[in-house]
């Protein structure tokens, strides 16, 4: 197994050394607690502008948890606890004066499952111009189109894209969702598991997307295929239990990693 | 068919014996056919309420002209002398109920829905639906007194010039009596709106608000409108509030201050009533109920042609 | 005192009858035929009686198909529908239970009003095409719009109203119909111009209320309406009877029903006035008892 | 190009301030409409309740209708209207859900299907005094059951009839394609499934739906005023073709005579009547919860 | 990646060559539609008994419409349209006398997605014996230990079989769902991706499960994951647009298929 990732991974290219530093989030002594149920233990990440960061782990393990504080979805549950501080370009995300809905506005997500609006393909990308106030219908008519190409969909669906967004395949549906995303130029996307609900031709087709958009995005994606995160990431973290065994280049981490958990888990001996 | 090897479990005996003895299962041909007159019985429903209504109808039509019953401007059966068959005074009378109803029920109840769906707790949630559902049972005489007793008394003291008898108050008590059944309706369609959409809006930076309205409150749409028409038909339908606060006078007058008299109440009228069988006005209630069946049955096909046009699938 | 209607009631020698007697109609007859039914199952509690409330018209209805023995009607019967009971082949006696003193009232604050006549009632129900003003009644009296509150005009108590006072012409068209008497008592109550007719009994509840206006009868002389009044046909023309009509051949075949009728005449004086109606005179329920024996 | 990028995003999050005060000030409404409503029912509820309270006595439980408001009871109603829901209920709930199976688990997409699907949305808004006109012709006279308990009895049951079946077929939509497909691969008949799989499944649901359908029929009015249900009544029925009166008929006499006493009485009666819909909808609720605790 | 696929296969153990050449399943020229769409074209396949065999294919190509024919629930799908036969132990699968619910009596199915009755686990497994007819509290209670053995779940469950299926994890509700098959005494298993909705974890153990079954019972298991079908299968077949590419061992499809498309597919070149 061992050996078939580093090969795929060698295909990666090699990573931009030559940027600068720059971190988008830094997670500090972060805890979370659904309930009693300590969640989130003590993380400590720094994630770089411009790299794809793949979290790995077994199931159960806080990697949604962990993702879903990223942008305060975790404000949806109730009864969630927690400390610690995540800075987003050095500002506190739990401050009060940090408007989550400005964080969701600089930070995309992109779900496990695709979950398109029950709209028309042109109107689940308009949809987030509109409710920022953009109303003029030409700017909206070219970012719904730079948004489709964006996400390499513009070709599939640009003579339907009146045409309602379930009617496409799932694999299309995430792309138009990470499409959404792209429509409001954000900084960072987050990505759940966006290819675990797919089949392998869509799933080919969602990894090229990600690999182009890191020209120009942050992105931050949970996957359980390790294939997919030595395929595509440049760092990867691994979590074990609500902490943070491994953080570190994904070359790193599948092929020489630290912390003999990290390479039991890679090796499939556990998980 | 068994493997030589295997010895034979007493489960796949008892299923050996069960093919082997065929497996003809008479019930799964008859419970079809059952079902089907099960199903059978509410087009017969329909058939019967348009049979009965259709014979007396056409019996109250042999003693009025139906030119008379739909333009004549006046509904005044019990003249001694010369008795007027116009039903518009009625349907106008009916149509303001379910005006002022819907406009006051309407907003309402879709604002409790929205509020009960995306605003509040979950626990107030569910403290506030089964409440609202014992109230949309509560018998509508009493909602008729608490429109006479106390909204119209209340009206009055805003409004002096307001009649003890009006649109108004029976409207409003009308649109109370429909809000739960709107509510109900209503947050059960926009809760069952998928979680994932909504948490795809949200994680875009739209406020509850521009999620609400611009993604669940469509998507719902469809269940929504039945649920609005459900709670208009009931408006249309609406018997005692209307006959015991809105008087009983068929008026023609587009004033909604005064005492005025709908389809239903007139029915509720003659049937506790003093006309005699064979009589006009008996026969006319017929052609008054064929009247309001029609209104229902238009207004429920234009909310299916509406309802199919703005469906959004998810 | 019930005691003694009592014996005569089961004059059969005590003995317990059985049976089903239904009875429908009038919904003005309907406390004293609840009263009546009430008192009759505590001695005959084998005997099964159901009363309706489908109006007049609705009971003679049920009447003429055959579905009831007693009708009760709070007015008599029409032509069409004795026609019609010939036609059925149903034989039928007309009973008169109590009067009800059809009670013309206004508002507590109505202070002009002590009397009025059956011409000034007249001229002020009809229907003359113009709206009528206190003042149009009588001189010196407020020039305010009167607003009128009457019993639906599909009810006994407007069939008799429109008997007495309107003579079939055309009522007010301005007037608030309803068929529930305790409305008009609230229209009546919360309009200082109102004025408005019901029974008797609906105003002997709400006289605290309400003001009650004299009507001067065929002698001149104003009379408001009371038990005295009414019993004795000094209120007068807007007292007005109670009926119920029995099934002759019901009578006749279902000992039950003979001893319904004969208890509903014994007790009806005395029921009629416990619930807010006027008993008869002695003798007018005497002459009908001896009707009912005939029957038998 | 980011240059541009970052504009737009400052553009838009500079707006949100205002998007929130939207948001808050919508809430509100909501809120206050909510609290409206509730006001409006408590205020309702309230008036009754201190109007009839006090007239609730074992007495008037176990009384029949009287002239004398202190000796009136409502037995006769309470146990007329049990009676009469115990021919609504099993008629309604049977034809309902055995329509909604039929319409969901058997019939093929046809003109007729669809056809009897708009009969059944269309039955729903037709108003109830009409289906008092249906019972009394069809029930009363043609079936000549008279004004008994079945003939009331069948007239609410097609009364509620369309709204048990829309309650009950998006009941048996709900069932996850995937449950019926595991009973079919382990060689389940097509009603084996629907009854082991799709109904329990689909209870709760049904029963919530219907339940509240239920709660219609014991608080109408106007359909037994047409069938013509008497109102005094001082016995209690022996069999379904008896006569019976009914709460809503009691409560609708009481409230339309002179006393003011019966008046009280007819709100005693009415909290009787919400009590037996507040019972029922805690069933509802309970069997919800019994069956969602899965 | 081919690499590595041969180096998982190797460790299977040896075909049994000795064993005689029975088949369960013997599909003759058989086409299926979708209404037009045409989903199965000119099928030929036999397959053996106690093999597990493999079908592979990238989406869309026809592996759950196949293993659906096999039990007919593709019946339940209305407008479809099938040709040719399917013999199951040399009885036609189509014709009237061969009853749906005796053939799916004999031939169980797994679903891509846990699907256990929202029941307790016992009812779960009883639920088969119970619409046969099986009243029998006594054989119930036997059968529903040796089914929860037989699917190496009783040690995990058999302290809460009255308890609802609902409170297991996926992967244990995975092997619930086999439990409830094998309660049958089934002679086919068909598998439609079952893993593909589980964690590593869970489908270690369902594949290891599936090692163990063999010995008893033929197993038919669509996956898109071909490390599993290296890992368990005997023989693989490769689907390609509703056709059968190739069929064969699994060795030889992975090491030396005879179509290059196939060689394209398992090499990911495409799918
Ligand atoms: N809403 C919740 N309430 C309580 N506990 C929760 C909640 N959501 C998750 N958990 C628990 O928190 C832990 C971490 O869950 P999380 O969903 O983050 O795991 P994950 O790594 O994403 O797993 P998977 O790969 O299965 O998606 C788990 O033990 C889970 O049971
Ligand atoms: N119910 C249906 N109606 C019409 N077409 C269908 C239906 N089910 C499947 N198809 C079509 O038939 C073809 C084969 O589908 P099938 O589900 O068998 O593919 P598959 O190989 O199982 O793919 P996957 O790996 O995505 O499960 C596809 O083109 C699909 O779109
Ligand atoms: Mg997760
Ligand atoms: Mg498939
Ligand atoms: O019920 P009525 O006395 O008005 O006929």
């Amino acid at each position: 197994m061992k050996m078939a990732l580093t090969a795929v991974n060698s295909k990666k290219k090699p990573e931009m050394m030559e940027q600068e530093e720059r971190l988008v989030y830094n997670t500090k002594n972060l805890n979370l607690w659904y309930g009693d149920h300590h969640a989130l233990k003590n993380i400590n990440l720094g994630i770089k502008e411009k790299d794809v960061t793949a979290i790995i782990g077994p199931s159960g393990c806080g990697k949604s948890t962990y993702i879903k504080t990223l942008n305060r979805m975790i404000d949806l549950v109730p009864g969630v606890k927690t400390n610690g501080t995540i800075e987003y370009r050095e500002r506190d995300i739990f401050s009060k004066e940090f408007l989550v809905e400005e964080l969701r506005t600089r930070v995309g997500m992109v779900f496990q499952k695709p979950n398109p609006f029950p709209k028309s393909i042109y109107e689940n990308i308009a949809f987030g111009l509109k409710i920022h106030g953009i109303k003029n219908k030409q700017i909206i008519n070219e970012t719904v189109e730079k948004s489709l190409r964006g996400a390499a969909l513009w070709d599939e669906v640009k003579d339907r894209i009146h045409e309602p967004a379930y009617g496409l395949s799932g694999g299309q549906q995430q792309r138009l969702c990470i499409a959404r995303c792209l429509a409001l130029e954000p900084d960072v996307i987050l990505m759940d598991e966006p290819t675990s609900a797919l089949d392998p031709v869509s799933t080919l087709k969602v990894e090229e997307l990600i690999q182009e958009l890191k020209e120009r995005y942050s992105i931050i994606i949970v996957t359980h295929n390790m294939q997919q995160a030595a395929r595509i990431s440049d760092k990867t973290a691994f979590f074990l239990n609500g902490e943070v065994v491994e953080f570190d280049s994904t070359d790193t981490i599948f092929n020489s990693p630290a912390d003999s958990r990290t390479d039991d888990y890679i090796s499939g001996r556990f998980g | 068919m068994k493997t030589p090897n295997q010895d034979v479990s007493p489960v796949q005996q008892l299923l050996e014996k069960k093919y082997n003895g065929g497996f003809l299962n008479r019930r799964e041909k008859i419970i079809p056919i059952v079902l089907f007159i099960m199903a059978a019985v509410s087009v017969l429903t329909t058939v019967g309420i348009v049979l009965t209504l259709i014979f007396e109808t056409v019996t109250f039509f042999k003693d009025v002209s139906i030119v008379e019953f739909f333009t004549a401007t006046e509904w005044y059966p019990f003249s001694n002398t010369d008795p007027v068959y116009g039903i518009w005074p009625l349907v106008l009378g009916t149509l303001k109920i379910t005006l002022i109803a819907s406009l006051f029920a309407i907003p309402i109840g879709l604002a409790v829905a929205l509020y009960l769906s995306e605003y509040a707790s979950t626990r107030t949630r569910k403290i506030m639906k089964p409440i609202l559902e014992v109230l949309a049972g509560v018998p509508t005489i009493v909602y008729g007194f608490f429109a006479l007793t106390f909204i119209t008394p209340v009206l009055r003291e805003i409004f002096p010039s307001l009649e003890l008898f009006n649109a108004i108050s029976p409207g409003i008590v009308v649109g109370i009596m429909i809000i739960p059944t709107i509510v109900s309706l209503s947050e059960d369609a926009l809760s069952s709106v998928p979680e994932p959409v909504r948490h795809g809006a949200l994680a875009m930076g739209s406020t509850k608000w521009e999620t609400a309205s611009k993604v669940i409150f469509p998507a719902a749409l469809s269940g929504i409108l039945a649920s609005i028409v459900l709670g208009v038909s009931r408006a249309i339908g609406e018997t005692m509030i209307v006959s015991i606060a809105a008087g009983s006078t068929p008026s023609a007058a587009l004033d909604l201050t005064s005492s005025l008299q709908t389809m239903t109440s007139y029915i509720v009228q003659v049937t506790t009533g003093d006309a005699g069988f064979g009589t006009t006005i008996y026969y006319s209630i017929y052609s008054v109920g064929f009247t309001l069946f029609v209104f229902t049955l238009a207004m429920n096909m234009l909310a299916q042609f509406i309802s199919k046009r703005f469906r959004e699938e998810y | 005192e019930t005691g003694a209607t009592t014996d005569e009631g089961t004059e059969g020698g005590g003995e317990q009858l059985q049976g089903e007697i239904a009875i429908d109609g009038s919904s003005t007859v309907y406390p004293i035929a609840e009263a009546v039914a009430e008192e009759f199952m505590l001695e005959q509690p084998d005997v099964q009686v159901t009363v309706g409330l489908s109006g007049t018209g609705g009971g003679f209805e049920k009447f003429i198909a055959g579905e009831t023995q007693f009708s009760n009607a709070s007015r008599p019967i029409k032509d069409e529908e004795s026609q019609a009971l010939a036609d059925a082949g149903i034989e039928f006696t007309e009973l008169q239970l109590a009067y009800d003193g059809l009670s013309v009232v206004v508002n507590k604050d109505n202070d002009w009003v002590d009397q009025l006549t059956v011409d000034e009632l007249k001229k002020m129900w009809v229907d003359n095409g113009t709206a009528v003003k206190w003042s149009d009644v009588r001189e010196g009296w407020p020039e305010e719009e009167i607003k009128f509150y009457s019993p639906g005009t599909d009810s006994g108590t407007y069939d008799y109203f429109n008997e007495v006072i309107l003579e079939d012409a055309q009522i007010n068209k301005t007037a608030t119909l309803s068929e529930d008497d305790n409305v008009l008592v609230q229209g009546v109550t919360g309009d200082a111009n109102a004025i408005g007719y019901f029974g008797y009994a609906y105003y002997l509840e709400n006289k605290d209320n309400i003001k009650v206006v004299p009507i001067v009868n065929e002698a001149g002389e104003a009379v408001e309406p009371n038990a005295e009044t009414i019993e004795s046909g000094e209120y007068a023309p807007l007292s007005r009877p109670l009926f119920t009509y029995v099934s002759n051949a019901a009578i006749a075949d279902e000992e039950a029903v003979a001893a319904y009728a004969q208890f509903t005449l014994e007790n009806a004086a005395a029921l009629a006035e416990d619930v807010g109606y006027v008993s008869l005179p002695e003798e007018k329920y005497t002459e009908q008892l001896e009707t009912i024996e005939g029957l038998k | 190009m980011e240059n541009t990028a970052r504009v737009k995003s400052e553009e838009m999050v500079g707006r949100i301030d205002g998007r929130l005060m939207k948001n808050k000030v919508i809430k509100g409404i909501f809120l206050a409409a909510t609290a409206f409503t509730t006001i409006i029912l408590m205020v309702l509820l309230y008036r009754i309740i201190s109007q009839g309270a006090p007239y609730l006595s074992w007495d008037f439980f176990q009384n029949f209708a009287s002239r004398r408001p202190e000796q009136a009871g409502i037995k006769a109603a309470v146990i007329g209207t049990i009676w009469m829901m115990s021919v609504v209920i099993p008629t309604a709930a049977i034809l309902g859900v055995g329509t909604a199976i039929y319409l969901e688990e058997y019939a093929k997409k046809s003109a007729l299907t669809r056809w009897i699907q708009m009969n059944i949305s269309n039955l729903a808004g037709v108003p109830s005094v009409v289906f008092g006109l249906l019972g009394l012709t069809i029930f009363v006279r043609v079936f000549g059951f008279g004004n008994t308990i079945i003939a009331a009895g069948f007239t609410m049951a097609l009364l509620v009839l369309p709204v048990v079946i829309v309650a009950s077929q998006e009941a048996i939509r709900a069932v996850p394609n995937e449950l019926k497909e595991a009973s079919f691969g382990l060689g389940a008949t097509k009603w084996q499934t629907i009854y082991r799989v799709v109904l329990p499944y689909a209870i709760p649901g049904i029963a919530t739906g219907s339940i509240l359908a239920f709660s219609r029929a014991i608080g109408e009015t106007a359909p037994l005023i047409v069938v013509g249900i008497p109102t005094f009544v001082a016995f209690l029925p022996s069999g379904y073709l008896d006569q019976f009166t009914a709460l809503p008929m009691q409560i609708y006499n009481w409230t339309s005579r002179p006393q003011v006493e019966f008046h009280n009485l007819a709100a005693a009666g009415i909290i009787i009547l919400l009590a037996v819909l507040i019972l029922m909808n805690s069933v509802a609720v309970w069997i919800r919860n019994r069956f969602q605790a899965r």
